[in-house]
């Protein structure tokens, strides 16, 4: 059973991990609720509005325990709708367009298979809080991963069309999945501390799942060649500015009130 | 004709008509015409709401509204699946739908421009589906009840839902409280028209009812909404735009002045705010979807095809 | 010579109208502003530009008279940055998407059209302050007017395909172009003190002007059926909700900084 | 050979070579490159600044950045006019922008992420680019000279707003002056990249300056940004992010850091973070606008014999 370490962490490393977590969930759930009524079948549309659903209500735990640990007697809320861009910690990959609906799908198993790997490190955190949540979401993730797995594979190997779309898709979103795997000084801090996994070590396994997904849509993997980054410490796109427009437009204009 | 005769005696009954059992071809199209019409509004419901997701204020308000436009997709594919049951499929109910032939529930050819509007949606719209859905669970076509059966349970849910957005909202700012008087001042109207002109003026209603596919005249549940909802209004705090709604106590009922009918006869022939903008949204998901169904189609094919190929070496 | 006559007119009334007129400069100027860097030759993107600055420009004349005679101690980027949706007067027509670049200058030629006729009648306004902006406002929309018509002739008489494209967007801009000419009893109380034309009283020339062009187009006018309205009154399509998201962010976000 | 020694005492004297006389191939080709590169950074330089049009936060600050960036697409019209005097179409060079071919400044493959980097581009990007383009004016080739003249004026006018624009922010709320420095932080190094690695690195820059197309070496350029900005930073109240900056009393210059060539290399490579956006903008642009082209082309053949038609009853 784990146990309740958060002395042993500095309380600021252990509130950029979470909101990092909480972030990715919370861009990534934004970008996939834009399609709300436009999916390409109704099926598609309902799973979808799911996957949102999840990330969303995995933003409110674990902004909730980043909010909880910073302890300036901020809510979740507030950090998802009063910070400024460059106070966000997602990576560049979740915030990257929708595309056509292979390249959205393509980003969530890019996403969920890297996701799964860290929540099921995160269930053996010697943080209790961060193993709960961890418990939960790793469910809920790995049925997207199953989903968005399965998809990757019949589409890529699908029609002549779908199999270039999914190419296309693989290799403009390549550069963006290395930052998953970059760790700093806080990682090192937590990962000796036991409480989260070290980006590095979650390589193999994500390598594992993808090289064998793509090999079975009969899709090519990219050369590792250059990768982007920057999301984790606060250097985003210009997309994160037009995401956060849209969605802090409510609680910026109208500073104070509740809904 | 004996047949029907014993159709009808059924029905008088109280009996479930079920898919393979004969019914009258009337029956039928009546039911196919108000199984799909119902759930394209379900799909086109989506898009209106759909307008805010990206703009929820709050994240439990976020998740509160994907859940709802996903249970609406869901209420889609039960009737779907309930029309389909009478003969139709699911692209050629879509295929009407994009060329304009079937119809949907004119109401989501108003826009959503604040915040409000989804809690109005919630309180109103769905207020008013309500009440001409619940007795639609005692329809005389078994899928058909049953389906509503289940939307009707989801659809209080979210009724209360969007009661509650509007609660926060007139305790809240005066800003806040503004627009909530502004989404009723443009919902209401549109509200009291989803239940269709007076019956008098329709010719399907009277074998409607018969069939029991209807159970009561549109003019019935208008004034049973207008005496749930004005209450409603008043504990808000709100005021309901008709200078003609007065209580009257002999009839224990509302007296409420007359929609403007052209306008309903307006937004039916296509001149709705958004009505442009609604179908072409479904279209064009529908069009450049196209390559994605085609994929999967493809990918079962191929298969298929591999393991009939590995059958014989087994 | 026109005198001030502002004394005549209800203020409320006055600022409705200055502020109609305001808004629809503003939300033209903000879409036209969206082909920034877009546009389909460089020639276009620099003309575009420079029918965005001008709209821009009338703009803060007439918004920043409107917020003077209000006389609440507001500023035209006040009224512009923090004023509610339904507290926006521009038509509909101005809110329309942009689409292709067909669409934009069918759009902008509609407007063109009424524009000229409104501003020609402003010169002659019994309000000095109104007839000076006019003037100066009507020599730029002349130039607008003689651009857009010019490019409409020209795609509408081209290839088969912009003259498919030219007609689509005719046809479906085709009713917003009704709410030019409504007027209610603001516009007539205007009109009685010679402050403001009449709407009906721009038809006739508008109606000549777009036959005129429309015909050595090759474009078939629309039948006059069903026209959308409700902008001047504040009710308006959802697309302005998300045009005031990106305009009015920076302004919401920060409330009270300068720039 | 006689005629190019000729023509290098031409140089030499100071005298401007004109379009149609004589000039060594490699002259013209590199002044092509140049001028063409040149352009096309005006061109792709709408994009980063295009971003916050629509966002700008007061209509004076909306107005001046429309302006600003038409005048950019005025100095591209220029500088393709330049280069076709030397024989090369604009849909060419166009042609090479979009397959990669031609470059264009790396600076404008870096994101404009707040406000602030508005006001950034104008100090520093514009700042740089005129200690780059002022010794231009003087370039041995004519047209390009010229052209460098109007767009130097025009260009020191952006650098002021620009300044302005950061003026104003670090005398405002703590988040605004938290912008600035953000800005400063990202834009100083990729500014100072802007001049190119050390000339000893360059094949180009010895022919290039016994041309006068080139007439100062990158560093010399580079020590004179640094020294001219160095100051303003301070008078902002900014910190430049190089830990190695330094006033060097004996050279009267600033000692600074040196830039990290890879992520230069790497920008140029098309990595940089809006490599893959800026180049797919222009190219979606020039592939969306094709039937208006071809349409303006079709009007104008149709006018010409609609006009030759007429003719002989004339």
């Amino acid at each position: 059973m784990a146990t309740a370490t958060d002395t042993t962490v500095d309380k600021a490393v252990l509130t950029e991990f979470l909101t990092r977590v909480g972030d990715n969930a919370l861009i990534l759930g934004h970008r996939v609720s834009e399609w709300c009524g436009h999916g390409p079948a109704l099926e598609e549309d309902i799973a979808l509005a799911n996957v949102a659903l999840d990330l969303i209500g995995q933003t409110q735990l674990w902004l909730g325990l980043a909010a909880e640990i910073e302890g300036k007697g901020r809510s979740a809320d507030d950090l998802a709708f009063l910070r400024d861009g460059f106070d966000f910690r997602n990576l560049l990959l979740v915030e990257r367009p929708n595309g056509d609906i292979g390249q959205t799908l393509m980003r969530q198993f890019l996403f969920d298979a890297w996701h799964l790997q860290m929540l099921n490190a995160l269930k053996g955190s010697t943080d209790r809080r961060i193993a709960e949540i961890a418990e939960k979401a790793s469910k809920e993730v790995a049925y997207h991963l199953e989903r968005s797995r399965d998809l990757v594979i019949r589409l890529g190997d699908g029609t002549d069309e779908s199999h270039h779309r999914m190419q296309a898709a693989l290799d403009g979103l390549w550069a963006y999945t290395g930052e998953m795997f970059v760790g700093d000084a806080g990682d090192a801090a937590l990962a000796a501390a036991g409480v989260a996994p070290h980006p590095e070590s979650l390589k193999a396994g994500w390598d594992e799942i993808v090289a064998e997904a793509l090999a079975e849509a009969t899709l090519k993997k990219p050369a590792d060649g250059y990768m982007h980054k920057g999301g984790k410490r606060g250097v985003h796109s210009e997309h994160l500015g037009f995401i956060l427009t849209e969605m802090q437009f409510l609680q910026r204009a109208y500073p104070g009130a509740t809904w | 004709d004996p047949v029907e005769r014993a159709f009808q005696e059924r029905i008088d009954a109280g009996q479930k008509i079920e898919p393979k059992e004969w019914m009258p071809e009337g029956y039928r199209k009546t039911l196919v015409r108000q199984i799909s019409q119902h759930a394209h509004s379900e799909i086109v419901g989506q898009l209106p709401e759909g307008n805010w997701i990206t703009r929820a204020p709050t994240l439990e308000r976020k998740a509160i509204l994907l859940a709802k436009v996903q249970d609406e997709a869901g209420h889609g594919l039960y009737l779907y699946c309930a029309a389909e049951t009478l003969g139709v499929s699911r692209d050629e109910m879509y295929g009407q739908l994009h060329s304009g032939k079937a119809k949907y529930s004119s109401i989501f050819n108003y826009p959503t421009l604040t915040w409000a509007d989804i809690g109005a949606i919630g309180w109103l719209v769905d207020g008013a589906a309500i009440m001409n859905q619940v007795p639609l669970q005692r329809c005389s076509y078994g899928p058909y009840a049953r389906a509503m059966v289940r939307i009707c349970k989801e659809e209080s849910f979210h009724q209360r839902q969007g009661f509650d957005i509007l609660m926060k909202m007139v305790k809240g700012t005066p800003q806040q409280k503004a627009m909530v008087q502004d989404a009723l001042n443009r919902w209401w109207w549109p509200s009291l028209m989803m239940f269709g002109p007076s019956d008098g003026a329709s010719v399907h209603s009277a074998q409607s009812m018969a069939w029991k596919i209807k159970q009561n005249s549109n003019d019935e549940l208008r004034q049973k909404f207008v005496d749930q909802t004005v209450p409603q209004a008043e504990y808000l705090g709100l005021s309901v735009p008709d200078p003609e709604l007065k209580w009257n106590e002999n009839k224990g009922g509302y007296d409420f002045g007359e929609p403007d009918w052209s306008e309903f006869f307006d937004v039916i022939a296509g001149n709705g705010p958004c009505n442009a903008e609604r179908l072409n949204a479904r279209k064009s998901a529908w069009d450049e979807g196209a390559w994605f169904r085609d994929a999967l189609v493809a990918h079962a094919e191929k298969a298929d095809a591999r393991r009939a190929a590995r059958m014989p070496a087994e």
